[in-house]
């Protein structure tokens, strides 16, 4: 299981803010969970159609190629704007 | 080095005394205070990502740090609703020599603006819409960078 | 864009509110505060030119204004005998935007330090010594000028 | 006549702040006035041997070839050292 967490934007595109997720067999990065979630179809497209998301990976910003495995944190949010 | 992201609103001038009390090798202290602008928008409100937050706040005061002589840091950064004229953020930064309190605040409020996870949504007459990132604050931040400016 | 010269103190917090007070563009308030330090000195004393440094100090700002895009701009350099830790100076500049803010603040601190007619004596155990003019000083002063820095 | 002023360590080693002094003859930048002054000789040759002394005429900097005539205000003063 991960935890996954959405924010601002996203998360009121999404309307969820959070979830639990066991991860499916190949999923094991940021980039692989991205395409799992986009597969959701209807708003979960943005995983695959936007380019300005970001991630983060327990709480640090991650690349696509960033690992993912149980018992992480994993969030998605737009560019920050903050300050 | 203290960090904090709150709700309430914070006193400028009793955060700028902390940075020198009690430290008489502190001659400069920097400092900035981030206000929400009125240009047409009723109010602002400020989502964060807890925990990720403070520790990348936690991360960017280490940074600064390590690339200048400093004394005491202090970052402060609200959420949740804000009116135009109200205070966002405050950065400060007690040093021995100006240059470095002037340097490092603006390096946090650059970074800060770049990687701290807050989204602003703005309220107008027009409805609510969240504020689009700046490609002058990738810039801004980028002149710290090895190579950027 | 006021400028004072006095004896005394200063209040910090006070006068960084009123730089955005009832100005809902001003998005940024950078400030700077200079303290004295207490390396090996019992107490400092600031002797000015009257009347020149007033003026002086207006035409820095008004320099800064011109090169920066800012809201308002308030200079306080305190002159008399001060002791450690007490405030020297104050610089606090608004803007839209942070950038103007931050460049404007330094340069006015870096003006002064070259230009404004002040002198610092030092009271230490060995006596009393008026403070050389630092080399450092030109140098972040001369930053702002064409072909500088 | 002009309005003479000396500050800081200056001010301290000729032991005077201020004067009035009619002006010489050939006595009209502030160069030829700091010849004049430093004739006086003791703790005054400090206006021929210093190279650091500054100069303010009408409390404006002014360099060595800045006039200076009646009625005007002349400062002289150490390199600044505030902030």
């Amino acid at each position: 299981m991960i935890k996954l967490l959405y924010f601002a934007g996203l998360r009121e595109a999404l309307g969820v803010p959070a979830e639990a997720l066991a991860l499916p067999a190949g999923v094991d990065t940021v980039g692989t969970l991205r395409a799992h979630l986009a597969a959701r179809g209807g708003s979960w497209q943005v995983f695959a159609t936007s380019r300005s998301l970001r991630a983060a990976v327990n709480q640090a910003m991650a690349g696509m190629e960033a690992p993912v495995g149980s018992g992480d944190e994993v969030a998605f949010f737009p560019p920050v704007t903050g300050g | 080095m203290s960090v904090s992201v709150q709700k309430a609103d914070f006193d400028v001038g009793a955060e700028i005394a902390a940075l020198s009390a009690g430290d008489d090798g502190a001659g400069a202290v920097a400092s900035f205070v981030g206000l929400v602008r009125g240009a047409g928008i009723d109010a602002m409100t400020l989502e964060h990502y807890q925990g990720m937050t403070e520790k990348s706040l936690a991360e960017i005061v280490a940074e600064a740090c390590h690339r200048w002589n400093l004394r005491r840091v202090r970052v402060i950064h609200r959420v949740g609703r804000l009116l135009p004229g109200e205070r966002i953020v405050f950065v400060g930064v007690s040093s021995s020599h100006r240059r470095d309190a002037f340097a490092a605040c603006e390096f946090v409020m650059d970074y800060l603006k770049t990687r701290a996870p807050f989204w602003k949504k703005e309220e107008g007459a027009a409805g609510a819409k969240w504020v689009d990132a700046r490609e002058s604050d990738d810039a801004a931040a980028s002149r710290w960078e090895p190579g950027g400016g």
